[in-house]
């Protein structure tokens, strides 16, 4: 039982970390503000779902496995909004969205 | 499992410190801003690393309030700090 | 492979100092001095110190970081900026290059200095983490930092709150009459910001709560819990929910002078007992989580305040 | 080198560029951003130093617990220092 735990976490650990390079790599790659937001997304949602869910397989006791999916939506919410907010006022102040490399 | 766990770690400061190009080169506030939002997700994942990796559960709780607040500095930056479009400029 | 984390977030802290100190642009030191203390809480993480790796990440995610980007407006306004708000200075004669090259001379000596100081300091010759430990039984807690904070320098504590609430003092001082405060009358708040922030607010109290009753038995205590209340407020004030405090009142002076009154109170009374602020051991557990309890009212009040008091200079 | 001398090497040379960047004629918000560098260095030097055969000790980080709150609070009447100075600059443009 514990060997399985041990394995699906650190499955799960891996995946987060390839989320997070994911999202990093769309940070420095994607051309314009709203591309980069899509790319952060990514790693608030998948990244970090998955290293606290694998985490939260090895805690000591359900408190703690609790407290770090707690953090989770906290995150997930967080996130959506002040992704948001920044696009919103990016739209406001006219910033226009990439449209390809023509430009 | 602390290799692994100390390798995961290690795995996410690489990935933190790469996010500093974007931070560097802007062009915009909000693409630098975009990079410490980033910033703190990766942040609550390595408190909660530590957290295991220490045998120190109270980082969890750090790891929560850093989540908690992780909102505070982007509603900021998009409510009051970013006014304008301006390619910031690049020297250093 | 924790020493090459360690070196590279070392390194990493260095590199964003150093990018915050001498960018161009403001908006974008700002932000490299955000990304420096989200760095400095992993950094206290890793120094087995996680009541500071809380404070931190409240303080620098919640309070220090908004305070600085909500400042930047006022530097950015207008298409002329005003003196105090333009960017690095220049040097514009040769005298000024040289006093810059003199003091970064300066600056290698003293660092060096430092680093060969460092390397060859002697073992320390008390041993205080004995000495916590022998006293931690009587002090009423069982987790060290709250005992140092509360019990056995406790008058650091007291005074402590007193430089705060100084502080405070000091920035309605320089609020000129007929300065507005920050109205933030421009647009209207996001409504998902808006939601967000109040649905957050129960949660956030909730966790200050816990964080301040955690700080008898392990890593919290007040000054974690009122960072988290004054994030709070700095939230709901962001998201235009709670406006600015034209000025303080009485109420809320006296709920931000509170804490030091109970503070010194228990202090005055003790004397009475015998010794300044030394509990008696039966009650002291008691008597410092009711310490704390005003603290965290007071201090939370206090730091809310250095943020919604600040005059809004568009 | 342990973890603890590590972080106060690093806490050193944070606190040299932070001083300098203060004592250089900077920008007032620069020099903020100076003097919260110098503190963090100042602090992680503390901290660092005492516990650099690599156990925890209480007694510095309960001082630098309170040492951080107290930059905050320095950092907040500093801003509005500036801010005042901005406005009693744009009342009287004409002085300089």
């Amino acid at each position: 039982m514990t060997a399985l735990l041990d394995a699906s976490s650190l499955v799960l650990l891996a995946i987060g970390a390839l989320f997070f390079a994911a999202g990093t790599i769309g940070l420095l790659r994607f051309p314009d503000v709203y591309t980069r937001l899509h790319a952060l997304a990514k790693v608030d949602t998948l990244g970090l779902g998955c290293v606290l869910l694998g985490l939260a397989l090895q805690a000591d006791n359900l408190a703690q496995a609790l407290k770090l999916l707690l953090i989770w939506p906290l995150v997930l919410a967080a996130s959506a909004t002040v992704g948001y907010a920044i696009a919103r006022r990016a739209q406001q102040i006219s910033m226009r969205p990439w449209r390809g490399d023509d430009a | 499992m602390t290799t692994i766990l100390s390798a995961i770690a290690l795995f996410l400061i690489v990935n933190l410190l790469a996010t500093l190009w974007r931070v560097a080169r802007g062009p915009t506030a909000a693409d630098r801003m975009l990079a410490a939002l980033l910033f703190g997700s990766t942040g609550v994942a390595l408190l909660a690393l530590l957290a295991r990796l220490q045998n120190d559960a109270s980082l969890i709780d750090a790891a929560l309030v850093l989540a908690l607040l992780a909102a505070v500095g982007g509603l900021a930056f998009a409510e009051r700090a970013w006014r304008e479009i301006r390619d910031d400029d690049r020297a250093a | 492979m924790i020493l090459a984390f360690d070196a590279l977030l070392a390194l990493g802290l260095v590199w964003c100092a150093w990018r915050a100190l001498s960018v161009r642009d403001l908006t974008h030191a700002v932000v490299q001095f955000v990304v420096f203390g989200l760095l400095l809480a992993l950094a206290w993480a890793r120094l087995a110190a996680p009541d500071i790796a809380l404070a931190e990440a409240a303080i620098g995610a919640g309070l220090t970081g908004a305070l600085l980007l909500d400042s930047l407006r006022a530097s950015n306004a207008g298409a002329a900026p005003s003196p105090s708000g333009a960017d690095i200075a220049v040097p514009t004669s040769n005298l000024a290059g040289a006093v810059r090259l003199a003091v970064w001379a300066a600056a290698v000596v003293v660092g060096a200095a430092l680093l060969l100081a460092i390397a060859t300091l002697p073992p320390p010759l008390i041993d205080l983490r004995a000495q916590v430990a022998g006293a931690l039984g009587a002090s009423g807690v069982s987790h060290a930092v709250t005992a140092v904070l509360l019990n056995f320098r406790g008058y650091d504590t007291l005074l402590e709150v007193v430089v705060l609430l100084l502080a405070l003092l000091g920035l309605l001082a320089c609020r000129g009459e007929h300065d507005p405060v920050a109205t933030a009358a421009d647009a209207p708040a996001e409504p998902l910001a808006r939601a967000l922030s109040r649905r957050a607010t129960p949660v956030l109290t909730l966790t200050a709560v816990y964080v301040l009753w955690a700080g008898t038995t392990q890593p919290g205590g007040a000054f974690q819990a009122a960072a988290l209340l004054a994030a709070t407020a700095v939230l709901l004030h962001i998201t235009r929910i709670v406006p600015a405090w034209e000025r303080l009142g009485f109420a809320r002076r006296l709920g931000a002078a509170a804490g030091v009154l109970l503070f010194l109170g228990i202090a005055a009374a003790l004397l009475a007992e015998g010794a300044l602020l030394r509990y008696p051991p039966a009650y002291a557990g008691s008597l410092i989580l009711l310490i704390e309890s005003g603290l965290t009212v007071s201090l939370a009040l206090i730091l809310a305040a250095l943020f919604l008091c600040q005059t809004e200079t568009q | 080198m342990s973890t603890g001398l590590l972080y106060a090497a690093a806490g050193a040379m944070l606190f040299v560029l932070g001083a300098t960047a203060l004592i250089l004629p900077l920008a007032p918000l620069r020099r903020v951003l100076g003097f919260n560098v110098m503190g963090s260095g100042a602090f992680l030097l503390l901290v660092g130093l005492a516990q650099r055969d690599g156990a925890a000790d209480a007694v510095p980080q309960a001082m630098v617990l309170t040492g951080i709150v107290v930059s905050v609070a320095a950092t907040a009447l500093a801003l509005a220092i500036i801010r005042r100075i901005a406005a009693l600059e744009r009342k009287a443009p004409a002085d300089d």
